[in-house]
C-alpha cells in the first residue's frame, strides 16, 4: 500500500470497527445508549464494548439483568419515546427468548397503529458457529428473521460494514437488526475511510466473475471469497455476492449477476431446510428461471444441533471445499 | 464472617382487610431506607362536579361497550372483542391521576382505557369497524387502539406484552430527566408470564417512573387465580421485588383514583415504580360470548351488587348530589355521542386494498421487498 | 353414500375428530395427558377439549398458568420421566414465548445427550388468520418450525388427519408439533375409519392431475382443492399434493408429482419470504431443474402484520382467486 | 364486602444472621396452615468417615478442574468451560441428600454435579475431549454433561433453561405416585429471568417434589447481584411464592448437606418444592478466562478464606479426624484417578464424521431428510 493509502487506512479489527461505530453513535447524538447484559462493567462478552462504560457512564452504557425479553422490551418502549437505543443480546440464541417482543411488538407495532409508531430500535447480536460452543450457542437464526416483515436485517461482514452500517442503522426509522458472527470479531485489516455513506439497500459484489455466482453473506463470506481463490485457480471466474442486508433483500444485484453467470451457489451457515439460503434459491430460480443453465446449489450446515466435538462441527458447517465442490457440480 | 448479606430493608405490614383502604403492601427497595411514604393529603377532589365525571366516564363506558355487544351480534365489529363491562372503576380511577404528558401502555381489554384516557369515542368505535378513521386506522381493531397525541401506546394482544415497553417508556423518561409517568395495565394473569416478573425486577432495579394497574378480576380467562397463581396475595408478591404495593378495591373510582393519585405522586418523587392491584370483576364472557362454565352464578351476582357505577350513583344520591334528571340527562348525552360514533363508523372509508403495505415499514409501500 | 358407507361413516367436524383423537389417546395410554392454558375448566380455547376434564380429571386435562415457556418445558420434563404428554399452545403466536424450550431442548437434547434422551412429547397448537385477529394472533409460523432439526411437524388439513395423526405422533419417540389452522374446526363431514395407520411420512394426492402439481397444507388445502375445480373447469387438470407433515418434507412425493406435470405452484399461508413455500420451491428447481417448464409459483400472505380490516386481511391470504391465476402463469 | 381475600397463610421469620444455620424464611403456599416444619433432628451422620467423604468429593472436583485449565491451555478441551473452584461445598453438600432414583438438572457450570453425583471422572473427561466414551458421546463438551442411567438431566447453557424441565420431571413424579426427588441447580442470575419465576410459581401451585437450589455466588458473569436483581434477598422472594425458603452458607459443605437433607425430607412428606440459597462465591474467572474487572481483589480474598475444601479439612483436623498421611493419600487416590481419566480420553475414539447425523431424530441416521 502506497504512502497515501498509508495516511488514510488504519489497523484494526472487527471488533474494533464495531466499537467505534458504537462510540461514534454515543458521541454524536444523546438519544443513543447501548443496553444489554455485560456490556458495562465486562466489556461485553465478546469485547465489543470494552472502554465504553468509562466513556459515557452507566446510564448511556447499561447493564441489564438476564431478563431478554424484558430488556429488548424496554428497547421498543424507549425507542417509541424518542430515544435511539443499541440493544445488544449475546447471541442469537437467548434471543429467543426476546422473540415474542421482536415480532408481536417490534416489527408489528408501526402497522397495528396505523403507522403512529415507528419503533427506531437497533438490536445487535452474534451468530453462527465454529468454536465448539455446543448445541446451545451455535446456531445461524438470521434467516428466521430475515422472514418477518417490518424490520431490517443486517450481516456486516467486512471490517467497513462493521465500522459504518451501525450509523444508518440508527437513522432507520424501523427496527434494525444487526448479526454479527462470533467468528469475524478478531479478523484483521486495513479499514479506510468510507467513499460514500454506506447504503443498506444493497447487496455488494466481492469479487467479479464471470462463471458462476457465489451469494453469500456474514461469517460465510471469508470462506466464500477463499472458494473463489481455489475456483480461480481450477480456471473457473467466481463472482461473490454479499447479500449485507438479508431483509429486503437485493434482488437485482442477485439477478444481475445470474444473468451474467447462469450459475449460482448459496452459502449460508444456517441449517439447509427453511434457510434463507432456500429464499435465496428459490428466488433465482423463479425469478431467473430462463438464466439458469443449472439448478442452483445450497451449501448449508448439515441438518443437526450443533455438536462439540470438533471434527463433527467441522463437517456440520460449510466449509471451503463443499463451496468449491458445488461451485464444480453446478458449472460441469 | 464473610457471606454477603443484602443490606436493603423491606417492610411488611398487615394484610389489608378491606380494599378500600389503600394499606401498605411493601416498600423499601431501593428507596432510601425510613423515607416517608407519601401521606392521605393527595386525596381527590371531593368536588360533586368531579365525581359527576367520573360517573359519566365510567358510563359511557359501559354505554359504548353494550352498543359493542349489538354491533358485534350485526357483525359490524369482528375479531376478538373483550368487554370491560364491571371494571370500569378501574381505568376511570387511574386515569384521573395521569396528566396528558404522562403515558398509557394497555391490554386487548383496552376499551375502557382508552375512552378513559380521552380517545373519542368516534375514534375508537371506527377502529372497532375498521375503517381508515379508527384511531389505528383500522389496521388494530379492539385490541389494537392507538393515539399517539394522547400517548396510548396500545392495545396489546400478548399477555404481559406490554409491560417491558411500557417500563423502555419510563427508562427514556427518566434518562432524559423529564418527570412523566408510563402507567401499565395487566390482568392478574399476567403474574403467570414471565415478562412480568424480568419487568417488575427491571422497573424497581432501575427506579423506573412506571404505575403497574393490575386488574385483578380473580380469572385469567376460564382460570380462576387460585388455579394459577401459587400466592394469590399479588400485591405482597409485587412488594417482594422492593417496591410500593397497595390492593385496592377496583369497584370503587373514589378509592381507586385516591390509591392512584397517591401513587404517581410517589413515582414522580422518584422513588420508583409502584403497584397497585385493583379487585374488580369482569361482569361478562372472556371474550364477547362464553358459556361461562368456570364461574358460579352467585359470585357473578354477588360481584354484579358491586357495580361501580351502581356504587358510585347511589353514593352521589345519597349526598344529594345527583338528581334523576341530571341522570337522564348524562344518558342523553353519551346516547348522541355513541350513535354518532356509530354513524360516522358507518359512513367512514375503508383502506383501499392497494394500500395493504402501508405502514409495514415507515418507508412507502411497496419500496421494501 | 351407499347403506355400508352410511354404517361406518360417521359425520363430525375437524374440532370432534381432534377431540375424539385426544379422548381415544388417554383412554389407552396412561402415560398420556394434556397440559395447556384453559384445556379443562372451559374446555379449550377453540373448544378442541370440552368435556375431556369431565371424564379424565383435573391430573390428566391439565389447567396451566399463562407460562406458555414453563408448561412447555415441564412437558420436555414430562416426557423425559416416561410420560406421553401433549401440550396445548393457545396459538402458535403465544409459542414465542416458548421457543427457547422447543429448540434449545426439546428439538437438542437427545443430540446433546449423544442419544441417551429422546424427548416423546407432543405439542399442539392452532395456526393462521382469516378471522380478523389482527397481528398478534394471525400469524403462520410452522415454516419456521420446520427449520428446527430433530422434530417432527405435521399440518392435519383432514378430518382423517385431525383424527389419526395424534396417535403415531405420540408413539414418536421425538418431539412432534401438530399445527391445527383455526378456519378447519368447524370443518365437517364423513369419517371413515382409517383403512391403515396414517403414517407421518408421506405427502398425500388430494387430488390427482396432470398439467400442474398444486402443493400445499393445512388450512389452505380447502382453498387450493377449490382453485383445481376452477382450474379444471377452465380445461387444467392440477394435481393437488397435501404434504401434511413438514418436517421432513417429503421429496419424493413432490418430484415424482412434478415429474408429471412440469409445472408448480406453492401454496403456504405464511409471509413469502422465507416460507416453507420457499423451500418447497428451491427444492423442486434444485432436484426436478430439468423437468420444469416454467418457473415455479408462489402464492404466499402478503408480507404484512396481519390487518385487522376485513378487506385488508382477505387481500394479505392467500385466495382461491390468487392461486388459480399462478396456475394460469405457470401453465400459459 | 364482596372483595376477595386470599386464604392462604404465610409466615416470615426473622432473616437468617448466619449462613451456617438454616432458618425458615416462608413457608406456607399450598401447604395447610400450621403444619410443623421439618425439625433438626435429620442432621447429617456424624460420622468421621463421611466428613472423609464429602473433603474427598470436593478435593476430586477441585482437582479435576485444575487439570481441565491445563487441558484447556493446550488446547485438548476447547469451547466455553466454566469452573465451579469455591463452589464445591455446593454440589457435594446437595447430593448427599439425593438417592440414586431422584433426578438432578444442572447448568453449563455443571462439573461439579456431575461429579459429586457420581459420573465417573473418566466419562467426564471423555466428554470434555469430545471423544465417544463421554458421558454424552462428545456431542455435548463441558456445558452439556448427561447421564441418564445416573438421573443427570444435564449441563444446560441456558440461563434458567433447566429450570421448566425440572418441573416437568418433578411432575411426572408427583402424577406417579412415585417418591422421588427432582434437584434442579442454577445461579444467582437466574433470577433475573421469567423462566424462573414462571417455574417457581407452576411447581408451588402444583406442589411439585422439586429441590430449587439456588448457587448464589453474587455475580452474573461480571454483574453483581445488587446490579442485577432489586431484592437480593432470594430465599425471601422465593418464599413469596409460598414455598419454604432457606439461606445456607453454601461454604460450609455440612451446612448445605443438613439443609439438603430437611429439604428433601419436607419434599418427600408432599409440601411442595423447597428452595435453597446457597451463599457461595467463584473463586475463578466465569467462564475458563476473563480480567476480573468487575470484582474487587480483597473480596475474591475474602471469600478465598472461606475455601469449603480448607475450611472443612480445617475442622476435621481440629478434630482430630485427619491426619497429614491420609490428606496425602487421598491427594494421590485422586490424582491417579485424574490422570487416568485424561489417559484414558487421549486414548479414546472419535466419532466418525460419517456419524455426524446419529441422534438427531430417534430414526437411524439419514433417514430423516
Ligand atoms: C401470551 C399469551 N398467552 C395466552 C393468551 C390468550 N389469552 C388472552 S387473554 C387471556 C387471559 C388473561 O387473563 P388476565 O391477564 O387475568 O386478564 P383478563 O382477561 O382477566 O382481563 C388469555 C389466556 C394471550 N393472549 N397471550
Ligand atoms: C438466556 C441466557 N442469557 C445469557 C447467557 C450468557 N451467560 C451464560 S452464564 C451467564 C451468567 C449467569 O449467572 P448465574 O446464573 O449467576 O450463574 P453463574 O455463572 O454465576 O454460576 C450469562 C449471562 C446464557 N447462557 N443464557
Ligand atoms: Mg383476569
Ligand atoms: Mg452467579
Amino acid at each position: 500500500m502506497g504512502a497515501d493509502g498509508e495516511d488514510l487506512a488504519a489497523r484494526t479489527t472487527y471488533r474494533e470497527a464495531m466499537r467505534e461505530a458504537l462510540r461514534e453513535a454515543l458521541r454524536s447524538d444523546d438519544r443513543v445508549f447501548l443496553m444489554g447484559e455485560d456490556v458495562g462493567r465486562y466489556g461485553g462478552c465478546f469485547g465489543v464494548s470494552l472502554g465504553l462504560l468509562e466513556e459515557f457512564g452507566p446510564e448511556r452504557v447499561r447493564d441489564t439483568p438476564l431478563s431478554e425479553s424484558a430488556f429488548v422490551g424496554a428497547g421498543i418502549g424507549a425507542a417509541l419515546a424518542g430515544m435511539r437505543p443499541v440493544v445488544e443480546i449475546m447471541t442469537v440464541n437467548f434471543s429467543l427468548l426476546a422473540l415474542d417482543q421482536i415480532l408481536n411488538n417490534a416489527a408489528t407495532l408501526l402497522h397495528m397503529s396505523g403507522g403512529q409508531l415507528p419503533v427506531p430500535l437497533v438490536i445487535r447480536m452474534t451468530t453462527g458457529a465454529g468454536r465448539q460452543l455446543g448445541a446451545q450457542h451455535s446456531h445461524s437464526l438470521e434467516g428466521w428473521y430475515a422472514h418477518i416483515p417490518g424490520i431490517r436485517v443486517l450481516a456486516p461482514a467486512t471490517l467497513e460494514d462493521a465500522r459504518h452500517m451501525l450509523a444508518p442503522a440508527l437513522a432507520d426509522p424501523d427496527p434494525v437488526l444487526v448479526f454479527e458472527h462470533a467468528g469475524l470479531y478478531n479478523v484483521s485489516g486495513e479499514l479506510l475511510p468510507p467513499a460514500a455513506p454506506v447504503d443498506l439497500d444493497h447487496a455488494a459484489i466481492r469479487r467479479p466473475g464471470t462463471d458462476i455466482s457465489l451469494i453469500t453473506y456474514g461469517g460465510s463470506l471469508p470462506k466464500t471469497l477463499a472458494a473463489a481463490d481455489e475456483l480461480a485457480a481450477a480456471g473457473i471466474s467466481a463472482e461473490v455476492i454479499d447479500l449485507r442486508t438479508l431483509r429486503p433483500l437485493d434482488d437485482a444485484a442477485v439477478n444481475a449477476s445470474v444473468a451474467r453467470t447462469h450459475r449460482a451457489v448459496v452459502v449460508d451457515e444456517a441449517w439447509r431446510t427453511g434457510s434463507l439460503a432456500a429464499e435465496v434459491s428459490a428466488r433465482i430460480a423463479e425469478d431467473s428461471f430462463y438464466e439458469l443453465d443449472a439448478p442452483v446449489e445450497r451449501v448449508c450446515s448439515a441438518e443437526v444441533p450443533m455438536p462439540y466435538a470438533r471434527q463433527l462441527e467441522e463437517a456440520a458447517l460449510p466449509q471451503t471445499a463443499d463451496i468449491v465442490a458445488a461451485a464444480h457440480r453446478a458449472v460441469d | 464472617m464473610s457471606v454477603a448479606r443484602p443490606t436493603r430493608t423491606r417492610k411488611d405490614s398487615a394484610p389489608a382487610k378491606s380494599g378500600k383502604k389503600t394499606p401498605e403492601r411493601g416498600a423499601g427497595g431501593r428507596a432510601p431506607a425510613g423515607r416517608p411514604v407519601p401521606g392521605p393529603g393527595s386525596a381527590p377532589d371531593p368536588d360533586p362536579g368531579h365525581r359527576r365525571d367520573l360517573l359519566e366516564t365510567m358510563l359511557r363506558i359501559r354505554r359504548f361497550e353494550e352498543r359493542c355487544v349489538e354491533l358485534y351480534s350485526a357483525t359490524k365489529i369482528r375479531g376478538f372483542v373483550h368487554l370491560y363491562i364491571g371494571e370500569e372503576a378501574v381505568a376511570v380511577g387511574v386515569t384521573q391521576a395521569l396528566a396528558p404528558e404522562d403515558a398509557v401502555v394497555s391490554t386487548y381489554r383496552e376499551h375502557g382505557h382508552a375512552l378513559a384516557r380521552g380517545i373519542p369515542a368516534d375514534a375508537v368505535m371506527a377502529e372497532m369497524y375498521g375503517r381508515t378513521t379508527g384511531c389505528s386506522g383500522g389496521r388494530g381493531g379492539s385490541m389494537h387502539l392507538f393515539d399517539a397525541s394522547r400517548r396510548f401506546y396500545g392495545g396489546n394482544a400478548i399477555v404481559a406484552g406490554g409491560l417491558p415497553p411500557a417500563a423502555g417508556l419510563a427508562l427514556a423518561d427518566r434518562m432524559r430527566g423529564q418527570n412523566r409517568v408510563t402507567c401499565c395495565f395487566f390482568g392478574d394473569g399476567a403474574f403467570a408470564e414471565g415478562e412480568f416478573h424480568e419487568t417488575a425486577n427491571l422497573a424497581a432495579l432501575w427506579r423506573l417512573p412506571l404505575l403497574l394497574v393490575c386488574e385483578n378480576n380473580l380469572y385469567a380467562m376460564g382460570t380462576a387465580l387460585a388455579r394459577h397463581e401459587a400466592q394469590t396475595d399479588l400485591a405482597m408478591r409485587a412488594a417482594s421485588y422492593g417496591m410500593v404495593a397497595w390492593t385496592v378495591d377496583g369497584m370503587d373510582v373514589e378509592a381507586v383514583e385516591q390509591a392512584a393519585r397517591r401513587a404517581v405522586e410517589g413515582i414522580r418523587t422518584g422513588t420508583g415504580p409502584h403497584f397497585l392491584e385493583l379487585r374488580t370483576y369482569r361482569f361478562r364472557a372472556h371474550s364477547m360470548y362464553d358459556p361461562d362454565r368456570y364461574r358460579e352464578k352467585q359470585e357473578i351476582e354477588k360481584w354484579k351488587s358491586r357495580d361501580p357505577i351502581e356504587l358510585l350513583r347511589d353514593r352521589m344520591r345519597e349526598n344529594g348530589e345527583l338528581r334523576d334528571k341530571d341522570m337522564a340527562r348524562i344518558e342523553r348525552r353519551i346516547t348522541a355521542e355513541i350513535e354518532h360514533a356509530v354513524e360516522a363508523a358507518e359512513q367512514a372509508p375503508r383502506e383501499p386494498v392497494g394500500d395493504l403495505l402501508r405502514h409495514v415499514t415507515s418507508s412507502p409501500a411497496g419500496a421494501v421487498s
